[in-house]
């Protein structure tokens, strides 16, 4: 049985790194990022890099340390805000931002894990978003074409792995994981929790292990909350 | 008078029906969840990845692993489910989630709406509202009837970068309610807030409608 | 709050069966096929259906019960082998067939659930089965693009469902049951177990209330394996 | 002496690379499983949705609901996953299987392939076949080298429907081995069974090939 634990961020890291190359990210918003590979990948100093990631992080955390550091150049994103950071960058043209529909982001990372090179969606018909892209009626509604993302390199966070690379997610911290875990040409997944094999379920596994090719403890996991907000009469 | 904020929210949730599975945007419309009826039993869809909202928890509940679309910290609920944001968006694109409640900067009288950028401002980007109006079969917008500095959101086109074409059926603002039976049709004035006139909502609204019969 | 539990299969497809309507039916040979409901439906006399399956049962099992009592007109699957009354109905032309490569299938159903008219892939290109669609090149390779296809009616088999229609698979019986439960107008699930509310763990369940309408208890069960192979020592 | 089917599935099995998923097609590719060395760790995938396919059962272990897509009884393994058939195909046309070693009727000297009808015989579907020779990127084809008939097997184009087209990249044949370093290329001969001359494979194949420089 070939293990795929790694013991540190820096060694599952290791030779993957180069300027100029793309890396997806799992996460919404700040829950279930990959916290301890971000801050690898931010300590690495690797330049130029193309980020896909339904968001960008906040200005001390998540991606936003890789914004900070100037290290991404162009990030395919659907929502950006809670980052003056990014906004500066952004304005002075220094990162260039692809915005895509939420759902289509979704769409596309599965569609390029799964060898899919282009589909059609109604989302985005109309607006700015579809310029420039292919429109085509199907039963009668435009709809407009968009293609599969791939990534050199997928970090994803979960919760537990076995040492086969098979992945569960914890709650709403699952989001973007899943598929960004499929689209990545290496995954290196951290997780709160190591188990021996054969201790997850194998029909409750979210992501096979064909997927993941390292994994690694989380280092990090500080979970920041963005709105912390309670029931009314807890207040 | 015009409607409370609450009372906007209020008139939503009397368009929830039983068993509905519903989609509630940041703001106002999130104040709709406050307003359902004991007897409509309803699913709350969030779009990172649930199905079931429950309310907010008391600090003992407080999970970072269970947030909203609007990054709130939440609860589950006994009909709960999680699955990833390709499941999530295959639910809101296949038309499988009945409603969705939105906010809007403007909506047009064809029924465009525009809720995601001002030029020349800051773009923080569409996030799922793209997809939730292109993919939702029904959509109401919870909006003020006029803008801070007094200009009209319900417009004859909007001026705004459009979130989606065609897409809105019915409009509830603080001033009044519009509908229409398709998205072909042109939107009616159903219901004024109390002591709010048929002219006072004309005076403050750029968009053509048709009047009730009602009014 | 609203339970989807039904007594019977009877109960189930009562007021949603008519002739000449889509039927999609989950199962991989006869491995999580939804036996209760295929048999209702084959007792209720409904004809000239178009059925969405990857397989067509066996002549006395299954779909195969449907093809005997000639209520299907059409068929789009992957393989329909062990079936000799469909064989000779499809070669007498009684019985269309539309094949489609098992994974092509497979994304086609997924795609009509998820709102997605058509998409490229590279399956089948080159073949008798991309004759008459349109063929497109992405990154120097030839796609041919497949449709989304969506059914009047779903019916899917799985282990377990609480009231409120979410789902759990069982093994590899879980196959193309969930894509199927997605792309039915109305889905009815038959289920080994019913549990309470709140008895599955929201992290995993397979496939969520929101495409389930009617729930039965499955009343057969049988479970037929057609291909018994034991360990060589065992025999 | 013709290799027998053991051997040729030996011999495909030292294709294996330690960590590899495959997918082995049913016949003789099956038994491919019987022959991977010890020191090598593969995980079987099976398109009806398992990763890590484990033996046959015991009497005592059958379980209807844990199948190939050979509809053959199996087990399971610590390492087993289950998943849908979009999920499993994703896998596949994602190119994320390394290998698929499955039967052929035909494979011509382009490397395309027919194994899933003959005209005027019953048409059973193609199954999955389409999309592994599709979607994974190293094809190992294990066939006899002739037909029942004595009519080649690999020839200088497929006289039946394909299933791909310039897909194959190595083939296993109870005479001979032929490889090619990518789909562009022409086939080399690499080995042939003990006794079997170049002669005799040349006499019993109508595609051209290359000799190897073993040879």
């Amino acid at each position: 049985m070939i293990s795929k634990i790694y013991e540190t961020a820096e060694q599952a890291l290791d030779g993957l790194l180069r300027n100029g190359m793309s890396i997806a990210s799992g996460g919404f918003g700040l829950c279930g990022i990959p916290e301890t590979l971000i801050a690898a990948i931010a300590r690495s100093g690797v330049q130029n890099l193309t980020v896909i990631s339904n968001n960008a992080g906040v200005d001390d955390f998540g991606l936003g340390i890789m914004v900070r550091s100037r290290q991404i150049s162009r990030i395919i994103a659907s929502y950006v805000g809670e980052n003056k950071e990014f906004e500066r960058q952004y304005l002075s043209g220094e990162l260039e931002v692809e915005f895509n529909p939420q759902g289509t982001l979704a769409e596309r990372i599965r569609a390029g894990g799964a060898g899919i090179p282009a589909f059609y969606t109604r989302t985005g018909v109309g607006t700015i978003l579809a310029e420039g892209k292919e429109i085509r009626t199907f039963a009668g509604f435009d709809h407009v074409m968009e293609t599969g993302l791939v990534a050199d390199l997928a970090i994803v966070k979960a919760w537990r792995a076995d040492p086969f690379g098979n992945l569960v997610y914890r709650k709403s911290a699952r989001n973007f994981n899943p598929i960004v875990a499929t689209c990545g040409k290496v995954t290196i997944a951290e997780v709160e929790e190591i188990v021996g094999p054969g201790e997850l379920d194998p029909s409750q596994i979210h992501t096979p292990g064909i997927y993941v090719q390292r994994v690694i403890h989380a280092a990090c996991n500080e979970k920041r909350i963005e709105q912390k907000t309670l029931k009314k009469e807890a207040l | 008078m015009v409607w409370t904020r609450d009372q906007m929210a209020a008139r939503a949730a009397r368009e929830l029906k039983p068993g509905n599975f519903v989609n509630l945007g940041i703001g106002i419309p999130t104040l709709v969840a406050n307003h359902v009826p004991a007897d409509i039993d309803v699913t709350l869809h969030s779009e990172n990845g649930i199905l079931g909202l429950g309310p907010f928890p008391t600090e003992d509940e407080v999970d970072a692993d269970v947030i909203n679309a609007g990054k709130q910290t939440i609860t589950e609920l006994r009909r709960t489910s999680y699955f990833s944001s390709a499941d999530s968006f295959a639910m809101v694109r296949g038309g499988h989630i009945n409603l969705s409640i939105l906010g809007a900067m403007e909506v047009d009288e064809e029924g465009s709406l525009a809720n995601w950028m001002v030029p020349g401002q800051t773009v923080k980007g569409p996030g799922g509202a793209m997809d939730l109006v292109a993919g939702v079969p029904r959509i109401i917008v919870l909006m003020d009837h006029v803008t801070k500095t007094g200009s009209a959101k319900f417009r004859r086109s909007c001026s705004l970068p459009y979130t989606g074409r065609y897409v809105v059926d019915m409009i509830i603002t603080d001033l009044a309610v519009f509908a229409r039976p398709d998205r072909q049709s042109r939107f009616t004035l159903m219901e004024c807030a109390p002591d709010v006139s048929v002219r006072n909502v004309m005076e403050s609204t750029q968009a053509s409608f048709d009047l009730g019969d009602y009014f």
